[in-house]
């Protein structure tokens, strides 16, 4: 097994002015109102001087009890409420829904529903690392890439509010397929949009890739093994970026995945530069998929036969999508009724939040908050 | 197989019976082998894999299949609560393979304030995983070094997950005291 | 140029200096004892300005006030404060203190009669504009053998200090 | 007293140096308004420029284009509550922002906008303009201890640290434009701001291109170490807000922490004002010279007028583009009287004796305003440097090029 040690509470919060300027050591205090916490986060360090000895997350300001939730409405009605998980992810959140419920019912969402959905998916995938992006190079200081990226972000967000006429907690799926046939000129718009980006890709790159501050803070910061990323559980492009090729889109195809060519994009050193790079060209890779998906769009029905009052038999599933932080996962439990029994979340960025104490330690505090931008976690997701 | 009908899982009642079919490998030969009546049950159901194992065995038929069958990822760890049942919780494990691409689920039921080892040993990342499960459903688990409460206050009574905890219940006591609203809701 | 209320402006640097060397002394609180320590030096680089002795002043405030006193302060900060106000100071040396009082206050007094004669009368006529070059020319002629000796001096400190600070080289 | 008051007039030096207390006073307002006035156009233009390298507009509705919102700023910040947090050293707290006001406005008194345009000249100008504005650091960590809060107190200790480690290359790359101006018959260098300047005109060049590139590098390194000297951006640590939310001025609010940005802004231009005296020929025109000759010299003195005609009638086309609708009446009125003032102002500067006495001045407000523009820029395009880089840019890059730099001018000089 790889490194699988427990590592035990870093810090004795019980006593925390035990420490204070104690044999130089220092307790601060980051959030849950920080500007570089993404959110409700608040991370406890534990310094020696600039060096992190250790960190302590402590999440659940944002909790709203999303799977309680879930066991007291219908399917139908639970399908909003995983939007506002990861609320700049929300059509992936949305598509692991359907497709769980969908295993559930065994039924199968119809092929241009699930080449819309493919469409879409993708484009909320670019949308999500453009947000990251965005915010993970104002963390490190560089302001101008976020009004850049949101520039771009607002293309695909008007994609989405003239599908379904909602920004970023969509809706966009339905059990069974898609509620929307694709607006006039939606084809249009999609490959307009495709021609547009990829030139604003390399002006960030431009801006970021071969700068030498940009590479000098985030080189050799927040390094992770690809086996400590695998006993941790952590997914998505941290996982890649450490060198393991594995992407759920290809290893348990899912939508209309096995149709499109792209490849997986991996990094060696499992440091912040290369997940940066990993997510750049997962940015062009969507782009990819989407152009072929576009392309491809076939012609049918957008909604299978789903019965209007769902009763899935009893059973229970668990079903994953590769969503841009990680395996996002939906583990339910059905008792026959038109309620699920049991919705369990497996969120991407709650298990790889986990990693950012190995990630940190020894580090300096800038790193710290390099290294919570690139593991780029929602606290909505966190939380739920 | 002769195992399986001879001993069905106790207390099942309440229980959505899955409709699945038994799941025939290697591993569940070898296993069935080694425990005998303590797989209760192996099927396949909607095409994934579930091992449902007596709890005394299962912390170490979790460490074989970490060590000798590569299940070197716990996606998940969550519980199911069956107020009626005898032994109320299901404990669930969804494991993956990389070297194999092959998911897997494992359940054990365990009762009402029974605890059950940590996984930590053999999966660090479930740590937060476990933590959770202990603050919705107040499943303890020995040896875990950090057993706190992750997504509610510390100070907060009560397992939101459990059915016998209302969708619009909370801790009454806690609200008044920290955040100053007089009715608690 | 001519000067202008040089008595006054002499009595009132001189008064700042000695009151904030007396609060340097008196605070409790070390970091205010260092601010004051900043006060007396800028109000003495003003006597050396008097003095037509600007490069002096100068180099007193970036070196003293600028640099020194902040790696004072630096290190105040970074200590614990309040344990080693708690714990026993070793300046309870009552006899050897006022013994120094006393032979530093008849020094004074003995410079306050002897007057002028103890110095040489040379030191006022420096021209003010050709003051640095004179010092240089002191510093790298004059004096260059003690200059080097006393930067040698730093250099062992500086070695010292790291090795003391450094657990591995 | 009208004659001590008049007879300044045919003096050929600073108010200072002349002894002249009246002419000293009204240089002093002169100045130190024309400074506030520059750090909240320099706000102004921050806010400006920075946004349209970021694809907004900016502020566009406090005055015709937002000029007026520094005023705006100003006002909401002195009437702003006063928070002093409980727990603060209040005397400590309360001075901070005082000193580091001081530090940057006293070292205006050196710096010549001209030959006689300046309030004093010291025979140890630059190392007095050093001096002092490395008191800066002070307010900073006081600022930062006083607060007695975590993130001010680590704040405070990166930047008094990286302010001395920048002060020490900083201090070489001045010594080495310094032992530039020693090169002349009598062998003798000058330390005063305007002596500076002048050995500049004596030799015909200005330092940035002698013994080139060695002139150049020592500008180069100075040029790095001012950002970092002014806690600006990559080198903005100190402030850094996404770790430390505002670094030292963090418990600050309304009046107190309008000082400290004052404070700031004053810092910079004072720094590069340093740096345009000791590289980039002060108050001299532009090739100096290459293009010499009376013709030459009127057709630079007549620049400043031409600009500022070229400003009122950018402003005059701003009024024009308004949209006509009475909702934006007050504003192209605004706009349109600003468009007028600068004309007027250009038309004043063709004036021959406004003319002769201005250009100086303009040329070196140029020359400044060069480096804002720079500042601006650095700031829309680097990320932050972490601090244990910082430091080794200042240590191991910065201080053995230019120690590098200063013996090989030192070489320079005797060899050529």
């Amino acid at each position: 097994m790889p490194d699988s040690t427990p590592h035990p509470s870093p810090l004795e919060l019980s006593s925390p002015d035990k420490t204070f300027l104690d044999s130089n050591e220092l307790i601060l205090n980051m959030g849950p109102q920080h500007p570089a916490t993404h959110g409700v986060l608040r991370v406890i360090l534990k310094l020696d001087g600039e060096k992190v000895l250790g960190v302590e997350c402590v999440i659940g300001y944002l909790h709203r009890g999303v799977e309680k939730i879930g066991e007291n409405r219908t399917y139908a009605m639970f399908n909003p409420y995983v939007d506002r998980m990861d609320y700049v992810a929300a059509v992936s959140n949305g598509l692991g829904y359907c497709e769980t419920v969908e295993k559930l019912l065994q039924i199968e969402a119809p092929p241009r529903a699930n080449y819309i959905r493919v469409i879409l998916t993708e484009l909320n995938r670019l949308a999500s690392h453009m947000l990251w992006l965005g915010t993970h190079a104002l963390d490190i200081g560089a302001m101008t890439p976020l009004f850049y990226t949101f520039r771009d972000r607002e293309e695909i967000l008007k994609i989405f509010e003239k599908y379904c006429g909602a920004r970023l907690t969509t809706h966009a799926f339905r059990i069974g397929g898609c509620l929307y046939e694709t607006y006039d000129g939606f084809e249009r718009d999609v490959k307009k949009f495709i021609d547009f980006v990829p030139p604003k890709i390399d002006e960030y790159e431009e801006l970021l890739t071969s700068n030498r501050i940009w590479v000098e803070r985030t080189k050799n910061v927040g390094k992770i093994s690809a086996a400590d990323c695998k006993a941790l559980g952590v997914t998505g492009p941290v996982l890649r970026a450490s060198g393991v090729k594995w992407d759920i889109r290809k290893a348990l195809p899912y939508a209309a995945y096995p149709d499109f060519d792209f490849e997986i994009p991996v990094g060696a050193n499992g440091d912040t530069y290369d997940r940066y790079l990993v997510r750049m060209q997962e940015m062009r890779q969507s782009l990819r998929i989407i152009r072929q998906a576009v392309e491809g769009l076939p012609e049918g029905p957008i909604m299978a036969k789903v019965p209007k009052v769902m009763k899935p038999p009893a059973g229970e599933v668990y079903h994953s999508i590769e969503a841009p932080k990680g395996e996002l996962g939906y583990f339910i439990v059905s008792d026959g009724s038109t309620q699920p029994y049991r919705v369990r979340v497996r969120p991407p960025s709650f298990v790889n939040l986990q990693a950012l104490d190995l990630m940190v330690r020894g580090q300096l505090v800038a790193d710290v908050i390099a290294v919570i931008g690139t593991l780029d976690i929602v606290l909505g997701e966190v939380d739920r | 197989m002769s195992e399986e009908t001879k001993s069905p899982p106790p207390g099942s009642a309440g229980e959505p019976k899955p409709a699945g079919r038994p799941w025939v490998s290697p591993l569940v030969t070898k296993l069935k082998t080694r425990y005998g009546s303590g797989v209760f049950e192996a099927s396949t159901c909607l095409g994934q894999n579930c091992l449902v194992l007596d709890s005394s065995i299962t912390h170490e038929i979790l460490n074989i299949l970490s060590e000798e069958e590569e299940f070197d990822y716990c996606v998940d760890i969550t519980a199911v609560h069956y107020p009626k049942r005898e032994k109320p919780f299901d404990l669930v494990w969804i494991l993956y393979s990389f070297p194999r691409n092959q998911r897997l689920r494992v359940k054990t039921m365990l009762a009402e304030q029974e605890s059950f080892p940590s996984s930590i040993p053999i999966w660090s990342g479930t740590n937060w995983l476990e933590r959770e499960v202990y603050d919705m459903f107040g499943i303890r688990f020995d040896g875990h070094p950090d057993l706190r409460r992750i997504l509610l206050p510390e100070d907060w009574k009560g397992y939101p997950l459990r059915k016998d905890y209302g969708i619009i219940e909370q801790d009454q006591e806690w609200v008044q005291a920290n955040l100053g609203i007089e009715s608690g809701q | 140029m001519t000067p202008v209320a040089t008595p006054f402006f002499f009595y009132f640097l001189a008064g700042l200096t000695l009151l904030s060397a007396i609060l340097v002394i008196t605070r409790k609180n070390a970091v205010h004892s260092a601010l004051a320590l900043i006060l007396g030096l800028l109000a003495q680089s003003g006597l050396y300005l008097m003095l037509y002795a600007p490069f002096v002043a100068g180099v007193q405030i970036i070196l003293y006030a600028g640099g020194i006193m902040v790696l004072f302060l630096f290190v105040i900060m970074l200590v614990n404060l309040e344990r080693s106000q708690k714990e026993e100071q070793f300046n309870r040396q009552k006899v050897a203190g006022t013994l120094a009082a006393i032979a530093l206050g008849g020094l004074f007094v003995a410079v306050f009669i002897k007057g002028k004669a103890l110095f040489p009368a040379s030191s006022n006529q420096i021209a003010e504009g050709s003051n640095t070059q004179q010092v240089g020319e002191l510093l790298y002629g004059q004096y260059m053998f003690a200059f080097e000796i006393a930067s040698l001096l730093l250099l062992v400190a500086i070695i010292g200090a790291v090795v003391m600070a450094k657990k591995r080289i | 007293m009208l004659d001590y008051v008049t007879s300044y007039l045919s003096s050929n030096t600073t108010p200072g140096q002349a002894g002249n207390l009246v002419w000293a006073l009204i240089y002093i307002l002169i100045v130190f308004g024309g400074v506030s006035v520059a750090v909240m156009a320099m706000n102004w233009l921050e806010r400006k420029a920075l946004a349209h390298f970021q694809i907004r507009l900016g502020p566009m509705r406090v005055g015709p284009h937002g000029l007026l919102q520094p005023i705006a700023d100003a006002i909401k910040l002195l009437t702003k509550e006063d928070i002093i947090p409980e727990r603060a050293d209040r005397l400590v707290f309360w001075i901070a922002p005082l000193i580091i006001l001081c530090a940057s406005f006293a070292v205006y008194v050196v710096i010549p906008f001209g030959p006689t345009h300046a309030i004093t000249d010291l025979n140890i100008g630059i190392l007095f303009m050093l001096g002092v504005s490395s008191l800066s650091v002070l307010g900073v960590v006081m600022a930062g201890w006083a607060s007695n809060s975590h993130y001010p107190l680590i704040g405070s200790l990166r930047s008094s640290a990286q302010m001395i480690s920048y002060e020490v290359a900083m201090g070489l790359a001045v010594v080495s434009a310094i032992l530039m101006t020693s090169l002349n018959p009598s062998g003798t260098g000058t330390l005063s701001m305007i002596g500076i300047v002048e050995a500049q005109q004596r030799q015909q060049i200005w330092y940035l291109f002698k013994f080139f590139p060695l002139g150049f590098i020592a500008f180069a390194i100075f040029a790095i170490a001012m950002v970092a000297e002014t806690n600006r951006a990559p080198f903005d640590l100190p402030e850094a807000e996404s770790e430390l939310t505002a670094g030292f001025h963090t418990e600050y609010s309304g009046l107190r922490w309008s000082l400290f940005m004052l404070g700031e802004y004053a810092a910079m231009i004072a720094v590069s004002s340093i740096a345009v005296t000791l590289w980039l020929g002060g108050w001299l025109r532009p090739f100096p010279n290459a293009l010499t000759g009376a013709t030459w010299d009127l057709a630079f003195s007549l620049f400043p007028g031409f600009l500022f005609l070229i400003l009122a009638a950018v402003a005059w086309v701003g009024v024009i583009r308004m949209p006509k609708h009475p909702y934006f009446r007050v504003q192209t009125l605004g706009l349109a009287g600003f468009g007028v003032v600068l004309g007027l102002i250009g038309l004043v500067l063709f004036v021959p004796p406004v003319r002769d006495r201005i250009q100086d001045i303009f040329w070196f407000t140029a020359k400044v305003a060069f480096f804002m523009y720079m500042y601006i820029w650095y700031r829309a395009t680097f990320p932050r440097y972490r601090f244990d880089q910082l430091m080794r840019v200042g240590w191991k890059v910065l201080l053995p090029i230019s120690l590098a730099v200063l013996i090989g001018t030192a070489v320079a000089g005797v060899v050529l």
